[in-house]
């Protein structure tokens, strides 16, 4: 009987106590971030999808055509092409493309690229309705930044 | 041409008390969604209007303009009567309750009565709903509920006929009434009446959760056990009037605990009584209401039936006992 | 209990071959080469030792035989090469060419089925794996042991079609209920 | 009257509790035959996102499948690294520095710990309890945080590489890491007063859906499952890896084998993984965080090899068959949850269905693990 009671008691308590702690918190400040009009800064090592670098030097890419991003990638998801040139050492970019639908973002390109001519980009806000979109053209994209 | 003035009184109060038990239900939705979302941390709707007053507006014409649909298969008839069964008795319920001195639309000597056999057709709406629409999900709620009404029942009324006991009456002004004159007067704190007085208002409070199916014994909707119960099947407006007579039982019922056991339009202080102290003693209990749901995980409805028949019952029968025997003895 | 103890127990009922392996370099104990015939005999040792299963799987060796003749191929070849080089070194007239061994026709490759077991208070990872013709990839069902091993032989089932007798179920688990594919074998296209 | 009194045979029916739905988290169906409420039957389907890891990973070189093992596990996506990195280093014989495997064990021990919250968060979630949810949202979004400013992600890290990490960590980790353990050892009584502590939590699970030793070992059930069932296997404890053996920890065991003590032992050990992570804070070694004589292409020497490491649900091991090529030859991953699931048809046998679903949610399912 006494523990009959101390039971009914005893869970009475707890259940006001979870009470007690519920209003508390109605009662502090909120922590949600309100997204589309506030945002948070990204982190410095963000993992993007890829983007070429530009030269501060040339204004040109630094990639070398050397494939490894290519080779590194498990997705297949990069396309690389380059060209000989006359009076240019080593092969120039002609195509840089990344099938971004089928990048999982594991960074394994960027870690292999030896001239550190790619680098994660910080964009995340990325959506749209056409699949096409998303098969990024590098090149073009780092010219346009020029 | 004459007309009765009670006739016009009566349709006035009529429109008013469906006009107020669709805006409450509307707006504690917004309640409801502000109040989890700041107990969560978060802020909850926002968008349309100043802090998303309007949210129910908005919520109200996408559910109307949605398709009712009556899945192949259903009993016609049981589907679409059991939203109605809901909503219905919850704002018939509202014609007796009085909410200031004044202000009933109808006064009767058995309201108390009328209310309970009114709320309790609640159950058979949401019985005939899910039993109606033939899903699996939906027969097991059905069962859930009836055991749920079977055990949440007998405690409250028991509780209540003690309540009567000690009033004398089944008349909700006389009732009230009777509590006037500052908290220490109220049936809550009636302990020359029986010591239990307080014990039996909580049984009343968590009978009263049970009988709207809210959370912890939401076990007729349990979404994350039954989906979403016996409204499972349900789409648009069909839905929408189950919620809606859900809030206007959550109403109801808070209206009921005010009146029974917090005094009615009684001022705390004894002083200026009126409509505003009800409706802030009825807002603070479904406030409580829904603070308790963000608060708790669910029951099982075995542990209900625990809950009434182990604790509820011989609790609320001591005290029946105990009052009897102090109304004797003084 | 200790890995000796089992190692002997498990010989006494037939094991083919058992070897202690270097925890640190495999990340088990006891490797155990078994018959399908004494397979159940063998988990029923680790059973009554209070072993816990952790996985049943298996591995396609399909080419195995052919790398193997080729390897010893190789072998013969090269010290027929060597004898011929030390020959001509040593300024004698290299002696003629062995004609080539008729080796007949490969033996048939083998599917193995291969059973992690673990020991919940002792360090002991027993493998115990089991060898079947490809062509009739067959060994009897330890579920009945141990109930846990149902679904992974169902796995197993679904990704090499090995057929484990007397399983009470043996419908695909992860892939579709109608495949009748094998993805995990060697020779398996989409 | 013929049309209610049947035979007894046709007085269940079957339930078919998923792919969609809300308690089976992800696309776990489970066939149940009941009788009224109870489970007679109940038979879990699988496959809904089986996505054949096992293939993928012959068909790609040993670095390549890296960023699968996150996506298998994505709740403890940096053990499922672990495991899969330290198979690999064992069969190429790779060492790794000291400074590494603290950083692995530090990234791991805080994922757990954002594992066991978020399922601590699901859990009450399943019994009807919303609010807790958000808060253990709330303290495991600084876990995320934190990880993403080491590993640049917040979900599928991978963050470790053969012979190392990826990254090394600065100061504001550091400091952020002792600030989160300090902010969560603060939550931690809250919780517990809030949820552990709750009568109707506590009669919701005590006694409900027990799982006996016995059964653990016959299902070869590991983690918290067998854990609260009385078991004392962790493999952090039972056969060392990393830096384990160096840490001060304890391992939660609790004997009743129902619902409540598996929920205890994962609440202990958020704790205990608090402690490893401020030790490891504490003896943090300078150094490389990357071996120096790593390949640019590994090729293991043939043979096969093991290696298990505890993740938050249990004892996940990888076996690696290797012919000596740049792409293993078979790949075998030994995921907890697959064995701590198939016990749950035996287990829930003449159970109501919330005890069931209870149970379910006790057991700590991550779908793309079982089906891989």
């Amino acid at each position: 009987m006494i523990d009959y009671l101390r039971e009914i008691i005893s869970g009475t308590w707890s259940l006001f106590v979870g009470l007690g702690i519920t209003i508390r918190y109605f009662f502090q400040p909120v922590v949600t971030v309100q997204y589309p009009y506030q945002t948070l800064p990204m982190t410095p090592r963000f993992r993007g999808h890829i983007e070429l670098v530009k030269d501060e030097e040339t204004g040109e890419t630094k990639c070398i055509v050397c494939g490894m991003c290519q080779k590194a990638c498990p997705s297949n998801c990069i396309t690389v092409n380059g060209e000989k040139r006359e009076g240019v050492k080593g092969k120039v970019l002609t195509e840089y493309t990344l099938d971004f639908t089928k990048c999982s973002l594991c960074g394994l390109c960027v870690e292999s690229c030896t001239p550190k001519a790619i680098t994660f980009s910080k964009d995340y806000n990325l959506a749209g309705v056409k699949k096409e979109a998303y098969i990024f053209d590098l090149k073009k994209r780092l010219e346009a930044k020029n | 041409m004459y007309v009765d003035p009670e006739i016009i009184r009566l349709l006035a109060f009529l429109v008013g008390v469906i006009a107020f038990a669709a805006l409450n239900a509307a707006y504690l939705v917004w309640l409801e969604r502000k109040e989890a979302a700041h107990i969560q941390r978060r802020i909850g709707p926002k968008e349309v209007g100043p802090f998303g007053l309007f949210q129910p507006l908005v919520d109200g014409i996408k559910l109307m303009t949605k398709q009712l649909i009556v899945p192949a298969g259903v009993d016609p008839v049981l589907f679409k009567i059991a939203p109605i069964l809901v909503m219905v008795p919850a704002i018939m319920s509202f014609v007796t309750i009085p909410f200031g001195e004044t202000l009933v639309a109808r006064n009767l000597d058995i309201g108390l009565l009328a209310i309970f056999a009114f709320a309790s057709v609640n159950v058979l709406g949401l019985l005939l709903g899910a039993w109606g629409s033939r899903n699996k999900y939906a027969v097991i709620s059905a069962a859930r509920v009836v055991s749920q009404n079977v055990a949440y029942e007998i405690p409250m009324l028991v509780t209540v006929v003690t309540l009567v006991m000690i009033t004398g009456t089944m008349n909700l002004h006389t009732i009230v009434l009777q509590q006037q004159g500052g908290f220490w007067h109220w049936n809550i704190f009636n302990l020359s009446a029986s010591p239990l007085m307080p014990v039996a208002f909580l049984i009343f409070f968590v009978c009263m959760l049970a009988e709207t199916n809210r959370a912890p014994f939401d076990m007729a909707e349990a979404e994350s056990e039954l989906v979403a119960g016996a409204f499972t099947e349900y789409s648009g407006m069909g839905f929408g009037v189950f919620f809606m007579g859900e809030y206007a039982n959550i109403v109801i019922g808070a209206s009921m605990a005010t009146i029974l056991f917090l005094g009615g339009w009684d001022c705390p202080l004894g002083l200026f009584p009126g409509v505003l102290w009800f409706l802030i003693k009825m807002y603070f209990l479904i406030f409580t209401v829904i603070w308790i749901r963000w608060t708790f995980p669910r029951t099982t409805f075995y542990g209900l039936l625990n809950l009434s028949w182990k604790i509820l019952i011989p609790i609320s029968f001591f005290n029946l006992i105990l009052t009897s025997a102090m109304l004797k003895v003084f | 209990m200790n890995c000796a103890a089992i190692k002997q127990k498990l010989s006494a009922v037939g094991a083919e071959a058992i070897s202690e392996t270097e925890y640190d370099r495999k990340g088990f104990a006891l490797d155990v080469q078994v018959a399908p015939e004494q397979l159940v005999a063998a988990v029923s040792v680790l059973d009554a030792e209070g072993f816990f299963i952790e996985a049943v799987t298996g591995v396609d060796w399909l080419g195995e035989q052919a790398a193997l003749r080729k390897e010893a191929e190789a072998k013969v070849a090269a010290e027929a090469k060597a004898k011929a080089d030390a020959a001509t070194a040593a300024g004698e007239e290299p002696p003629p060419a062995e004609p080539v061994a008729e080796q007949g026709e490969l033996p048939e490759d083998a599917l193995e089925a291969v059973y992690d077991f673990n020991h919940y208070e002792s360090l002991c990872r027993v493998t115990i794996r089991t060898r079947m013709p490809r062509s009739k990839p067959e060994v009897p069902t330890i579920s009945q042991i141990y109930p846990g091993a149902n679904w992974h032989e169902r796995e197993t089932h679904d990704f090499f079609g090995i057929k484990f007798v007397g399983h009470p179920y043996l419908v695909p688990l992860l892939l579709p209920e109608d495949a009748d594919f094998h993805p995990l074998l060697k020779d398996f296209r989409p | 009257m013929s049309a209610f009194a049947e035979s007894e045979a046709n007085e269940t029916f079957v339930l078919n509790l998923g792919p969609q739905h809300p308690a089976t988290h992800g696309v776990l169906r489970v066939k149940l035959t009941m009788d009224g409420e109870y489970i007679v039957e109940a038979e879990p389907v699988l496959g809904y996102i089986h996505r054949m890891h096992e293939k993928m990973g012959e068909n790609r070189t040993w670095a390549q499948f890296l960023p699968n093992t996150g996506r298998m596990d994505y709740l403890h996506a940096l053990a499922f690294n672990h495991g899969y990195v330290s198979v690999v280093e064992r069969a190429a014989g790779i060492e790794v520095p000291e400074r590494a495997e603290y950083l692995r064990v530090i990234t791991s021990e805080l994922n757990r710990v954002s594992s066991h919250l978020l399922w601590f968060g699901a859990f009450i979630l399943d019994l009807g309890g919303f609010s807790p949810l958000l808060y253990a949202f709330d303290d495991r979004e600084h876990i995320l945080d934190l990880l993403e400013s080491v590993t640049g992600s917040r979900l599928t890290y991978c963050y470790f590489r053969f012979g190392g990490v990826y990254n090394d960590i600065d100061d504001n980790f550091v400091a952020g890491a002792r600030a989160f353990i300090k902010r969560l050892r603060d939550r931690m009584p809250m919780y517990h007063n809030l949820v552990t502590k709750n009568i109707i939590l506590m009669k919701r699970l005590q006694e409900v859906g027990p799982i006996s030793a016995e059964m653990c070992r016959k299902y070869g059930a590991t983690g918290p499952v067998c854990r609260g069932s009385g078991i004392n296997f962790d493999v952090r404890k039972h056969e060392p890896y990393s830096i384990y053996p160096e840490m001060d920890f304890e391992v939660p065991v609790y004997e009743q084998g129902d619902s409540m003590a598996r929920y205890m032992v994962r609440m202990d050990e958020i704790e205990q993984s608090l402690r490893i992570v401020e030790q490891a804070l504490d003896k943090l070694p300078e150094g490389p965080v990357m071996a120096e004589k790593v390949p640019k292409i590994i090729k293991p020497p043939k043979g096969d090899y093991y290696h298990a490491v505890e993740t938050a649900r249990g004892s996940f091991g990888v076996r690696v068959v290797s012919d000596g090529s740049n792409t293993p030859y078979r790949l075998k991953l030994r995921s907890p949850t697959f064995s701590n699931l198939s016990l749950y048809g035996e287990a829930c046998r003449g159970m109501l269905l919330p005890d069931a679903l209870a149970l379910m949610g006790s057991l700590d399912l991550v779908i793309p693990e079982i089906d891989r």
